[in-house]
């Protein structure tokens, strides 16, 4: 096989969505090739069609969506027209495929080794013997630690990066012509997500196997990328060599796109207040759950002691990966979760001692966005009323309350006359608007913002975002600002705290830590941002 | 809205709603059609059904109109299936509520008590309730209602424990809303869907279990029950067996009737399912 | 609308009871020349489990069906009637009625093989029949002392005179004699022997499965010569009516016994010429349907409503066409069948006259208010026997008519009892009066006044007569037989005029057998009766 | 080993239950109209105040009621139930001979129900929207519908009366006392009709839970990678699809294990069986309260064991269970 042979390429591929679909087509005219040895990416925002090509090319579209035209010419046959016999034949052992949810993807029910074994029964007469020593050298290949162990182990008793390597192991089974990667990092850790990328690149080279590998994030693209194609609304806008697209984009929403990617230095630093607003000394968490009578109970710290300050009118950034207790923290602020120990004074009074019942008479003054915008607005209730709910529950008039949320729905750029719409009348950017407008309504000190982006397309996190700082600067707002996406933070935090394990690791002004990081950790998270130089600084 | 659409798009669905309103109507009609009191002494007794004009379905054996008594027993199984259901719904979703919501104590109590109410065969606690407070109508409704309450509380109660956690609730507490508010206007409206869709499937036990009662005639005499006729026709069944078989088949078209409406119902409500 | 006018087919309503009678008049056929065939099993259909089976303690024909098999009574009926020696081989009263001698049989043994003596009589009589058995205890009231001067005679003492002929007809109910050995220490209620009855019968008790059979098979030495012919009777326990005739089909069942199935059963199977229906047999066992008042309702305790009410219910239209043959317009509280006490038909009566009743009630002062009524009534059912339920239902229908809405309140067994004959918590209550042979046993408590709150079946109805009274007490100690069947006939007319309780129907009960059965219906109570020559042709 | 002690931890936890429902059933019926010795009375057809006193006397009805409650629950723990009045036996052994019929019953409509529910459902789920689906759907409705006594007697009269295929009713027949395999063969043909009266509703119930629990493990992300890995349709049903869906199907039947019993009653009297389901109708109608309790605890019993047993297969089925508990 010659170094650069076409593996599978698409002929103005065009596949038809069912009645009541929001567009007719999910992808129309795609016509794109991928030669062996080679990292295509795909790129685009949610709804872009990236994923249902993928599903088209393996053929697994929901029934009732069809390809309509177009050829998919793989080892010289047109897949579109191959019989369910051949195309069974094709599946793992022609082109396999990795998906985005780690945790849904293998049987709960059954062992890593059983399930990656099955590859090897399906396709091959080998003996029972062979196929488990096959197993576990690629376990051993995609480097999991103690693949005897890992064998016999059940998905749920792996981590989320684990089972992803797993996933792998079991695609590679067969030596396949072409992987399809459907977003297998999105759902990970930074970190983890680092270590992925590396090990997709170096089994790509080792195998010269063709990837096609589906992201949304334009890091990824730079860090992994051979060639790009960019897609909007089912077409191709653009394709072409990594570095040619990612520093000399043609279309205008390529441009757009790069642009939207918020680069990792940060902005030249504010003037910052004196006195703090809110200070935050060694406060703790932990849990207890389950056990019987007291033993065997599961004791898990998710905050050690940790100790911050928010000036008045600053933006505090909590950074860390999933399972750092950045998240349980804000919930101690806001008196979701009580703190075990420690003190959380804002303008003078001690919340983490207050009785439930005065944190629910003063909770007008520190208010929280959350981060599901589907999940964090009751789908019951008409927009207006959402906005309203917080002043009516203080006593405001019903009237007033709905006219006061009027307002605010043009403070936060939405059209005033949505009020009574229902959420799942919304996009996703506009409901985290509604959730904005409705901390605003009671006019808090603090805002606690947990993840308020992190499920946002670029496009709309990069509006979001601007919102927040206009507001910031317009209302005087002081904001406790929780992510685990360090780009994000580098644009928005004049202060960055770094948590890992449930404690501070090192905390300072945004520049200075992201300029140079004083702590191993902080350093190696960094690193882990895909896209190296690309996403230092990236002018267009 | 799209959800009645969706729901008059299963012919199971809109059939189930056809013989749901035919019973309704024969319930309100009953009194047009048949003035005097059902249960009077109409003509000669065990009368085959079209032998004689006067009597369309026949007479039973204590010469009552069989015709008369399915009209009128049809307001008897709807008025208990949906009285009980209304207790049953209600008992459940009060239960489920509180133990879904406050956990810890609260819930191991109320889930005692609602093990213990389902591991205790509810067809034995109804005959000891009808035993113990007299068979008629209102103590067979609510001994029905009663004994069928276990099933909705542990639905609402799963709903609520998924509910509880949703950020839209966290968002409603740090708003200051007391829990009482949260529970009935925030979760509350959410969790009622399938609890909804469920009270068709407490319904049709519930005609099932008064009917059983009127069997081993332990149900109000007094009441024309389609119960009370099968158990009636059941001395004279190998004759006149049509005595019984009538009443059984009002009973099979309107618990068919209402479980194909719930099952429209759940398909119309969440469409992923029915959609593939 | 009118009962009257009903559209009545009686073409068809003739038709059934037609077929039935020709079956009745000759249920025989003549078998007199075949010899009899010794062996087979003769299964009985056996409706209500009773709670043991000791005839001595418990006077129900629910333990006579299996108990009369096993043990033997001093006394039974004979083909006519006539009280014949069983246990007792003769007798004889002192005319003062206060001394009655039994003569007992010799060499009859107990199962157990132990010999059967006078001091077996001794025991029976002073533990069981005066202290437990039901009616017993009232008609032994006054037995002082049993007498056994040798082991094969028995003397009854009685401090009041006791009329011969009343005694003899008890016993073949009141008189089955229990094993003293097996009785005589513990508790006689709880003794295991109840559940496993030793007698000195035609047949020994083998096994019970309760809830589902009970077996007796031959005793080898029984003092009849070569008797009994069958190998085996298996009882067997089916509570669904409808079941039951349906193994009576599949031949599974060979006798049901004092009308177990249902009616229409009844009458599908008396055309059927593989089974025999007929009330032959069961002469010693008729039963009245009753309409039972509480005084205690202002409305009840005036005369006239009572007999408005016997009037607006037309009593002979529902024997046609809900009974049928199987019942027979009632005169009073004793039935036609008792020849030596039925005091003719000519006592007050009350034929079915709804106007006769509207203007009754209209002169009583209970005029129809709104919507027709008058007043309204709770009427308590007995919650065994198809024939009640029908019988209530048509009280319903039939006093709905005339303005007096019924509410049946029904109640399972410990429940109506408890509620009618305890609490008094009823208005008007319906159920079964059994005549046993003789007024004094049965009959009379329903009237006699002062009887204790909570015994059942008695006078509860909250009403007291005098003179009636001093009638029942004349009639149960008058030692002449003529005397007492007029002082029984006097009874029958002030209770028909007071009408405390109403008496409207009389039943016989019903057996079914097959056809195969030889020497069966041959004794007024055959039903409760020992079977010693009862056979199965091939 | 870690899954008896989960399932052990569940048993625990049941029995407050357990004492919960004996002493509510116990007060409750002591609200009731009459007693046994009324009962008895109705049945032996007559008998005087003087008899019933002495025998309320003597079945401890005059004692206080916490005194009843005292003394049944103080037996109770030496596992003594009392003594049946109108059974004139010990409970226990009342119990025991009606036990087997009932467990017969059960474990056979159970068996059935499960069997051909889940074959139904797997059909069903296979053909979503296509004639089997719906034909199979309206099936279960139409049988979820009929009312189990109906359904019964309709049984008797065509299967034992005209056709006279099977036994109108009974657990065996008396008559001719078989024995070994002719006997197990003579029980079998009296519990068929039986077996479909009781099993029918709960066919109809196992079959939609199986058809709704197949198109949900369908739709999940790990069946799309077992297409993706190229099984056929077929293997991916058994060898990913089937196991998962049982799940639910397992639970089930510890919830239906209570509601079986109480089908049972029915059922029972319709063909005269006589099992536990019949003697808790006749303990009702007769007032023997000790009766009542005792089939109470034990069907209380039965149904906690059988929550058991499914605890431990779904521990099985499920790695996760362990894991988590």
């Amino acid at each position: 096989m010659s170094e650069h042979e076409t593996i599978l390429s698409l002929d103005r591929l065009s596949v038809r969505l069912p009645g009541g679909a929001d567009r007719t087509h999910a992808l129309r005219d795609v016509s794109l090739e991928i030669a062996s040895n080679e990292i295509l990416c795909v790129v685009g925002e949610s709804g872009s069609g990236k994923s249902m090509m993928a599903n088209a090319v393996m053929r697994l579209l929901p029934n009732e969506v069809t390809i309509d035209n177009g050829r998919i010419m793989f080892e010289g046959r047109d897949l579109c027209a191959a019989s369910i016999a051949e195309m069974r034949e094709v599946r793992g052992d022609g082109i396999a495929m990795i998906f985005q949810e780690p945790m849904t993807a293998l049987n709960p029910l059954r062992t890593i080794g059983d399930q990656i074994a099955e590859m090897f029964s399906i396709h091959t007469d080998l003996s029972k013997a062979e196929i488990n020593t096959r197993v576990l050298s690629l376990l051993a290949d995609v480097r999991i630690p103690d693949p005897k162990v890992a064998a016999k182990a059940y998905p749920h008793e792996l981590s989320g990066g684990q089972r992803q390597r797993a996933m792998i192991a079991m695609a590679l089974a067969l030596d396949p012509k072409l992987l399809i990667a459907d977003e297998p990092t999105t759902a990970l850790d930074v970190t983890t997500q680092a270590q992925i990328l590396k090990l997709i690149r170096d089994l790509q080279q080792r195998r010269k196997t063709a990837v096609m590998f589906i992201t949304h994030d334009f890091g990824v693209v730079a860090e992994i990328a051979d060639r790009v194609v960019v897609m909007q609304h089912g077409v191709i806008v653009e394709q072409g060599a990594a570095s040619d697209v990612l520093h000399h984009p043609q279309h205008a929403y390529t441009r757009q796109l790069i642009a939207a990617v918020p680069p990792l230095k940060a902005p030249p630093p504010r003037a910052l207040a004196a006195d703090n607003i809110l200070t935050i000394s060694d406060v703790s968490k932990t849990y207890r759950t389950g056990g019987f009578l007291g033993r065997g109970a599961r004791v898990t710290p998710a905050v050690k002691n940790v100790s911050l300050a928010l000036p008045r009118g600053a933006t505090l950034g909590i950074v860390g990966e999933s399972g750092s207790g950045k998240s349980t923290l804000a919930r101690c602020i806001v008196r979701l979760i009580d703190p075990d120990t420690g003190s959380i004074v804002l303008d003078g009074n001690d919340w983490a001692k207050m009785s439930r019942e005065d944190v629910r008479r003063e909770t007008q003054h520190i208010q929280m966005v959350f981060q599901d915008p589907f999940a964090s607005l009751n789908p019951r209730r008409k927009a207006a009323e959402l906005v309203a709910q917080g002043p009516i529950v203080h006593g405001m008039p019903r009237a007033k309350a709905i006219a006061d949320a009027k307002e605010l729905f043009a403070l936060v750029g939405l059209d005033p006359s949505a009020g009574d719409r229902y959420p799942h009348e919304f996009s996703g950017g506009q409901r985290q608007r509604i959730g904005l407008a409705r901390a605003l309504a009671l006019k808090p000190d603090v805002l606690v913002a947990d993840e308020p982006v992190s499920a946002l397309d670029v496009s709309v996190q990069a509006q979001v975002l601007k919102l927040l700082a206009e507001l910031r600067q317009r209302l005087g707002l002081s904001i406790v600002f929780i992510t685990h996406d360090l780009r994000v933070a580098a644009q928005i935090c004049d202060l960055v705290a770094v948590m890992k394990d449930g404690a501070v690791v090192e905390h300072g002004l945004a520049g200075e830590v992201f300029g140079n990081p004083q702590h191993a950790y902080t350093r190696a998270l960094l690193d882990s941002i895909p896209g190296g130089a690309f996403a230092r600084e990236h002018k267009v | 809205m799209d959800a009645v659409k969706r729901y008059f798009r299963s012919p199971a669905a809109v059939a189930g709603l056809i013989l749901l309103l035919i019973v309704i109507a024969m319930a309100i009609s009953a009194g047009w059609f048949y003035p005097r009191d059902p249960l009077a002494l109409a003509g000669r007794p065990l009368v085959w059904p079209f032998s004689n004009p006067r009597f369309l379905l026949g007479t039973d054996n204590s010469g009552r109109d069989i015709a008369a008594q399915i009209f009128y027993g049809a307001r008897i199984s709807l008025l208990i299936g949906g009285v009980a259901t209304a207790i049953a719904i209600l008992i459940g979703i009060l239960v489920g509520a509180f133990a879904g919501y406050y956990g810890g104590w609260v819930d191991n109590v109320l889930m005692r008590i609602t093990e213990a109410f389902q591991t205790l065969p509810n067809f034995v606690l109804l005959l000891v309730l009808v035993a113990v407070f007299g068979s008629t109508l209102t103590t067979v409704t609510i001994a029905v209602g009663v004994v069928s309450w276990p099933a909705p509380a542990r639905l609402t109660r799963a709903e609520f424990l998924s509910l509880r956690n949703r950020e839209f609730v966290q968002a409603g507490r740090t708003l200051g809303m007391k829990n009482i508010q949260l529970i009935f206007r925030e979760i509350l409206p959410n969790a009622l869907p399938p609890v909804i869709v469920y009270a068709s499937v407490v319904m049709a036990v519930a005609i099932l279990l008064e009917s059983a009662l009127a069997f081993l005639r332990l149900s109000d005499p007094n009441v024309a029950s389609w119960g009370n006729l099968i158990g009636l026709g059941r001395d004279v069944l190998r004759v006149q067996w049509y005595v019984s078989a009538i009443p059984g088949i009002a009973i099979l078209v309107t618990v068919l009737a209402v479980s194909l409406v719930g099952q429209g119902l759940n398909d119309a409500l969440n469409p992923r399912l029915k959609g593939r | 609308m009118d009962l009257t006018r009903l559209e009545i087919n009686r073409r068809t309503a003739l038709l059934t009871s037609a077929a039935i009678a020709a079956n009745v008049i000759n249920p025989m056929r003549a078998f007199a020349q075949e010899t009899p065939r010794k062996g087979g099993v003769f299964n009985v259909h056996y409706a209500a489990e009773q709670r043991q089976l000791n005839p001595s303690i418990q006077a129900s024909t629910g333990v006579y069906i299996i108990g009369g098999k096993i043990q033997e009574n001093l006394v039974d009926l004979d083909a006519n009637g006539q009280p014949v020696g069983v246990l007792a081989e003769s007798w004889e009263g002192t005319p003062d009625g206060k001394t009655v001698t039994f003569k007992l049989r010799q060499g009859v043994t107990w199962h157990d093989g132990k010999p059967f003596t006078s001091a077996d009589v001794e025991f029976t009589a002073m533990n069981m029949w005066k202290k437990i058995l039901n009616y017993g205890s009232t008609l032994q009231l006054f037995l002082t002392a049993v007498e056994t001067p040798d082991a094969h005679t028995a003397i009854f003492k009685y401090e009041r005179p006791m009329p011969l002929n009343l005694l003899l007809r008890a016993l073949p109910d009141l008189g089955y004699v229990s094993a003293k050995h097996l009785y005589e220490n513990g508790d006689i209620r709880q003794n295991p022997t109840n559940l496993a009855p030793v007698g000195t019968g035609p047949f020994k008790f083998v096994k019970y499965e309760r809830g589902q059979y009970i077996i007796a098979d031959r005793n080898e030495n029984y003092w009849r010569p070569n008797a009994p012919y069958l190998d085996r009777i298996v009882w067997k326990v089916i509570t669904d009516r409808a079941a039951a005739s349906a193994q009576m089909e599949a031949g599974e069942l060979h006798y049901a016994p004092f009308s177990s199935l249902t009616l229409s059963d009844l009458a599908r199977l008396g055309k059927d010429k593989r089974f025999i229906v007929s009330t032959k047999g069961n002469e010693g066992n008729a039963r009245t349907n009753t309409l039972e008042f509480n005084f205690r309702r202002k409305e009840l305790s005036d005369i006239r409503v009572r007999r408005a009410i016997a009037h607006a219910i037309n009593v002979p239209f529902f024997i046609e066409n809900f009974l049928g043959d199987f019942a027979k317009l009632g005169t009073g509280p004793i039935p036609s069948t008792s020849t030596d006490f039925y005091p003719g038909p000519n006592t007050p009566q009350y034929a079915y006259d709804k106007a006769k009743a509207i203007a009754l009630l209209n002169e009583a002062g209970f005029k129809p208010g709104t919507g027709g009524t008058r007043f309204s009534l709770k009427l308590l059912p007995a919650p065994w026997g198809e024939d009640i339920s029908l019988w209530s239902t048509f009280i319903q229908q039939s006093l709905g008519e005339i303005g007096i809405p019924v509410d049946i309140v029904r109640n399972d067994g410990g429940g109506f009892l408890k509620q009618v004959y305890d609490e008094h918590a009823f208005d008007i209550a319906t159920g079964w009066h059994q005549y046993r042979n003789d007024p004094a046993v049965s009959t009379t408590v329903w009237y006699r006044s002062g009887q204790p709150k909570g015994a059942p079946w008695t006078n509860q109805w909250g009403w007291e007569d005098k003179n009636v009274d001093k009638t029942i007490d004349d009639a149960a100690t008058e030692v002449d037989p003529a005397k007492r069947k007029a002082l029984y006939a006097q009874f029958v007319k002030e209770v028909n005029t007071e009408l405390p309780v109403w008496m409207p129907i009389e039943q016989i009960f019903l057996t079914t057998i097959t056809a195969k059965a030889r020497n069966h219906s041959n004794t007024p109570r055959w039903g409760s009766a020992s079977w010693h020559d009862l056979w199965l042709s091939a | 080993m870690r899954i008896l002690s989960l399932a052990g931890r569940r048993l625990a936890a049941s029995i407050p239950t357990l004492v919960l429902i004996l002493i509510g059933v116990f007060l409750l019926l002591q609200f009731a109209p009459g007693d046994t010795v009324d009962a008895m009375m109705a049945q032996m057809g007559g008998g005087d105040a003087a008899t019933a006193k002495e025998l309320r006397k003597f079945y401890g009805l005059d004692l206080s009621i916490p005194a009843q409650l005292g003394n049944y629950l103080w037996r109770l723990v030496r596992l003594d139930l009392g003594f049946s009045s109108i059974y004139g036996k010990p409970v226990a052994s009342v119990i025991l001979e009606r036990l087997p019929p009932t467990i017969l019953l059960m474990t056979a409509s159970l068996s059935f129900a499960f069997f051909f529910g889940l074959v139904f459902g797997v059909i069903a789920a296979r053909g979503v929207n296509r004639w089997p689906d719906t034909l199979i759907s309206t099936l279960g409705l139409v049988f979820y519908a009929t009312p189990s006594f109906w359904f019964g007697l309709m049984a008797i009269v065509v299967f034992s009366v005209y056709l006279q295929w099977l036994p109108p009713g009974g657990f065996e027949d008396i008559g001719t006392m078989r024995t070994g395999i002719w006997r197990v063969f003579d029980i079998a043909s009296h519990l068929v009709l039986p077996t479909l009266t009781l099993g029918l509703i709960f066919l109809a119930i196992y079959l939609r839970i199986m058809r709704a629990s197949m198109l949900e493990v369908l739709n999940l992300d790990y069946v799309r990678t077992a297409r993706a890995k190229g099984l056929d349709e077929t293997r991916v049903v058994t060898r990913h699809v089937l196991r998962n869906a049982l799940l639910p199907m397992v639970t089930l039947i510890g919830l239906q294990a209570g509601t079986m019993l109480g089908g049972s009653v029915v059922v029972e009297s319709v063909f005269s069986l006589p099992g536990l389901g019949r003697l808790a109708y006749e303990s009702v109608v007769q007032r023997d309260l000790n009766t009542l309790l005792g089939i109470v605890f034990v069907s209380a019993l039965l149904v906690i064991s059988v929550n058991f047993v499914v605890d431990l297969i779904y521990a099985r089925l499920d790695p996760r269970i362990t894991a988590e508990a």
